[in-house]
């Protein structure tokens, strides 16, 4: 698990002790780093996985009201050498706003759709940020807990 | 001078037959269909019309200029289909003299209408090029 | 939007014609190509070599409403995707038969649950259905003995024998 | 001097290749800007079969939901059974016995076939030829009919239980999957006669789509199409799960990045999955296929996992948060053809209309499994 490490000096290189990176146990909870990061400096951190040859997995929504608070997990995993990690970015529910990382990952702009679709989160920067599963005139978002049809 | 007449207008009566029952075997199938097929169509949104999109509503319009390519393409094929017409008359009076004569001529007859092709050939009609860059690794 | 379930009258109407037409309608239902899920796959295992449903007149399967008469919905019906539905129904030549294949098109199957938000429930809730085949998916055989039964719907009487199971 | 369509520039033209079109393999709808035969964009819209999937899991309990499991990806349900049971076990710590782990592969490899032979057909029906479907379709019927007697459904199973599978496997099963084997050894080299060596079909197929590795790399596509692209990734050798590291097979990978390389990918692919299910049927163990003492209301303890497999076309991810009742707090499904589809509109930009469709059938798209 060589990579362990040298992901974390590319990441401590470049934000310093602002992230809090722990080494997760693979086979419990299938990832090997689990990194929170803050809403701001999401695109940074895609840009050092990106430089490092990571492939952008998927972005899952988890809605927390009892915390006030909606939490983005992004999943990368390095196909060639494998390694997986997971970058978790916590935004209030009232105003769930952050950068968007679809000029870096391409694939980033239909989870990211997604996502706005279910829950209501606004990219910044994002090319197209219209219903993506959802009618086009769609308003609603499903899979927030306070959801009722 | 009247036998000239009655042929005459004999003749007149077969090609007045002869265009009457071809326009009846265009006319009655769609009359007989227009009879007893149904009247209207059971329809809930009102596009029983509307051109055919895959369930989707056409967007914008088909009188669009659109690339030359098809034009030539549609040239070829009015020559040949022209062609055919010429032949014609060479299959009615086929094999009244030598055969083989009727046979060379129509080898000529299409020979020459093949170099068309071999010309659209040579000038790359049937090479399609895409127009943008294609994606590359 | 009112029902009708029988399809509307010609201009002329003799007795016998009408038995003739129906019969030659009845052998030979051309299916649309309309598959929207799972049975989708079932549709396609009945069009192909095992279970041939061409057997019934109806292995021509039409990508266009226009040159099908049959309408097989096979699968779940998305609010999304209802306005195009009604579309191809429209856009479908009288005279035109609905079967409603499998639980979603008949009610929606598996997928209504309280606060569910995108499944039409059933294709009757869009247009009239002629014949229902239940089943998650159903079987190819069920989808045969639906194009059996529209037959004895559309001639009146039916032609293949009744076979009891088991 | 070549005619090249560039020079007399036409207007360009919008048209839907749209929900119901027998070439979009389920309700996707392109819309396709055209100018002439050629792309300039082809935006895929979905949406259009969109089941609630993660939704429903939010009011099932974890038992309850594995019939949602066999509807996502209907062609290759098995193996998402196989997620969906590993992801559950991983989380509440439950043991699989022996014998039951080695059903498992079988089956996954069984449904594994039964899906590369349900994309074969219409990717030959795509490129205009209708014969190959009906091959294809009559051996997909017999490994159909080995899985529904003992798992009793065709199509969408749930056969799999937390901690094992509910039905063990009989002598008749097992006879037939010796027969089959053999039988469809045959039929591949017959498909290679009858549509491989066909010169029309390379024509069609062969440098045309091309997906890059750097492409999949920006999408996250996974599966034959990356396989296709020269990257070695299959979920059962780089992140080994059951027993699959007790078997020798090996991933073909193809560097050429076109559709034909996904091709000779996806028919390599049956030929390694006949290998293993012959070694796992001649090392099959006899014993309890279930668990003993599985909770039937199972409540795994408070916590989130993600746990992968390799579906029949990608890596089908499945992460869940559990709050320690007996219903998930979030389910959250990552399914290939989602990733798969995404770099169809960067991949198909300038590309013929009829050779886009080569790459949308050598994508192998499922699309509830695209809408969830």
């Amino acid at each position: 698990m060589d990579f362990v490490q040298d992901l974390r000096e590319a990441f401590t290189g470049r934000f310093g002790d602002k992230l809090r990176i722990e080494a997760a146990d693979f086979s419990k909870c299938g990832c090997h780093l689990d990194i929170t990061a803050s809403g701001t400096d999401i695109e940074a951190a895609a840009s050092v996985v990106d430089g490092l040859g990571f492939t952008l997995e998927a972005i899952s929504g988890v809605d927390w009201p009892a915390e006030e608070a909606m939490e983005l997990v992004y999943d990368f995993n390095k196909m060639a050498e494998g390694g997986r990690i997971a970058i978790r970015v916590r935004v209030s529910r009232e105003k769930p706003e952050l950068p968007s990382i679809s000029k870096i990952f391409g694939g980033a702009n239909w989870h990211e759709r997604e996502a706005h679709d279910m829950f209501g989160f606004v990219f910044s920067g994002h090319p197209d940020l219209t219903p993506l599963l959802l009618p086009e005139n769609a308003t609603f978002h499903p899979l927030r807990k306070d959801f009722s049809a | 001078m009247i036998p000239i007449q009655i042929d005459y207008i004999m003749d007149l009566f077969y090609v007045g037959a002869f265009f009457l029952g071809g326009l009846a075997l265009a006319v009655v199938p769609i009359l007989i269909s227009h009879l007893i097929a149904p009247t209207k169509t059971r329809n809930y949104v009102h596009k029983t019309g509307q051109a055919i999109e895959c369930g989707m509503d056409p967007i914008g319009d088909a009188w669009i200029r659109f690339g030359v390519v098809y034009y030539l393409y549609a040239l070829i094929f009015i020559g040949f289909s022209v062609d055919v017409l010429y032949l014609l008359p060479v299959a009615i009076v086929y094999n009244e003299q030598s055969g083989y004569r009727d046979l060379a001529e129509v080898f000529i007859f299409i020979g020459i209408l093949f170099l068309v092709l071999l010309y659209a050939w040579r000038k790359g009609v049937f090479i399609w090029n895409s127009k943008l860059p294609t994606h590359t690794p | 939007m009112e029902q009708q379930t029988s399809h509307p009258y010609a201009i002329i109407r003799f007795a016998l014609l009408d038995k003739v037409l129906a019969l030659g309608r009845a052998n030979s239902l051309w299916p649309m190509t309309f598959g929207l899920a799972c049975c989708a796959l079932e549709m396609m295992a009945a069009g192909a070599s095992r279970f041939d449903i061409s057997r019934f007149g109806s292995e021509v399967f039409r990508p266009s409403p226009r040159q099908a008469d049959l309408m097989i919905v096979a699968g779940t019906i998305n609010k999304k995707m209802a306005p195009a539905i009604l579309t191809l129904y429209d856009q479908i030549p009288e005279p035109k038969w609905v079967i409603a294949y499998g639980n979603c098109a008949i009610s929606g199957g598996p997928f209504i649950f309280p606060g569910q938000y995108s499944v039409v429930e059933g294709a009757d809730k869009l247009f009239p259905v002629d014949v229902y085949i239940p089943g998650c998916p159903p079987r190819p055989e069920a989808l045969l003995e639906g194009i059996m039964k529209l037959e004895e719907k559309i001639t009146g009487h039916r032609r293949w024998p009744i076979v009891e199971a088991g | 001097m070549s005619l090249d369509a560039k020079s007399i520039q036409g207007e360009t033209f919008v048209v839907n290749m749209g929900p119901q079109h027998p070439a979009t393999h389920g309700v996707l709808r392109i819309k396709l800007t055209l100018d002439g035969e050629c792309i300039m964009n082809a935006e895929p819209v979905i949406g259009y079969s969109h089941r609630m999937q993660e939704k429903m899991a939010e009011n099932r309990t974890y038992s309850q939901y594995f019939p949602n499991t066999g509807r996502i990806d209907y062609a290759g349900a098995m193996i998402y059974n196989f997620g969906y049971a590993c992801a559950v076990e991983r989380l509440a710590g439950i043991s699989v016995p022996e014998r039951a782990e080695y059903i498992r592969v079988i089956t996954s490899e069984l449904s594994r076939i039964a899906s590369h032979l349900l994309w074969f057909g219409p990717f030959i029906i795509d490129l205009g030829g209708l014969t190959p479907l009906l091959y294809a379709f009559d051996d997909r019927e017999i490994i159909l009919d080995l899985l529904e007697s003992i798992s009793g459904a065709r199509l969408t199973y749930s056969y799999f239980r937390f901690g094992g599978v509910y039905n063990d496997i009989d002598d008749d099963f097992i006879a037939g999957c010796r027969t089959f084997i053999p039988r469809m050894r045959e039929r591949l080299i017959l498909f290679r006669r009858l549509v491989t060596d066909n010169i029309i079909f390379r024509k069609r197929v062969e440098g045309i789509g091309i997906i890059g590795p750097e492409l999949c790399r920006k999408y996250g596509a996974t599966g034959p199409v990356l396989r296709g692209s020269g990257i070695d990734y299959d979920v059962r050798k780089n992140e080994p799960y059951s027993i699959y590291p007790l078997f020798e097979f090996d991933i073909p990978v193809f560097k050429e990045c076109d559709s034909l390389a996904r091709y000779h990918v996806r028919m390599e692919e049956m030929n390694q999955s006949l290998r293993i299910i012959e070694q796992a049927l001649d090392k099959l163990p006899s014993g309890p296929v279930m668990a003993e003492k599985v909770p039937r209301n199972l409540k795994p303890p408070k916590g989130e996992c993600y746990f992968n497999v390799e579906g029949a076309r990608g890596s089908f991810g499945i992460r869940i948060i559990s709050d320690g009742t007996e219903i998930p707090y979030r389910l959250k499904l990552r399914t290939p053809c989602f990733a798969n589809l995404s770099l169809f509109e960067e991949a198909s930009r300038g590309m013929l209309l009829a050779d886009s469709l080569a790459l949308l059938g050598s994508l192998d798209l499922c699309v509830p499994d695209v809408d969830r």
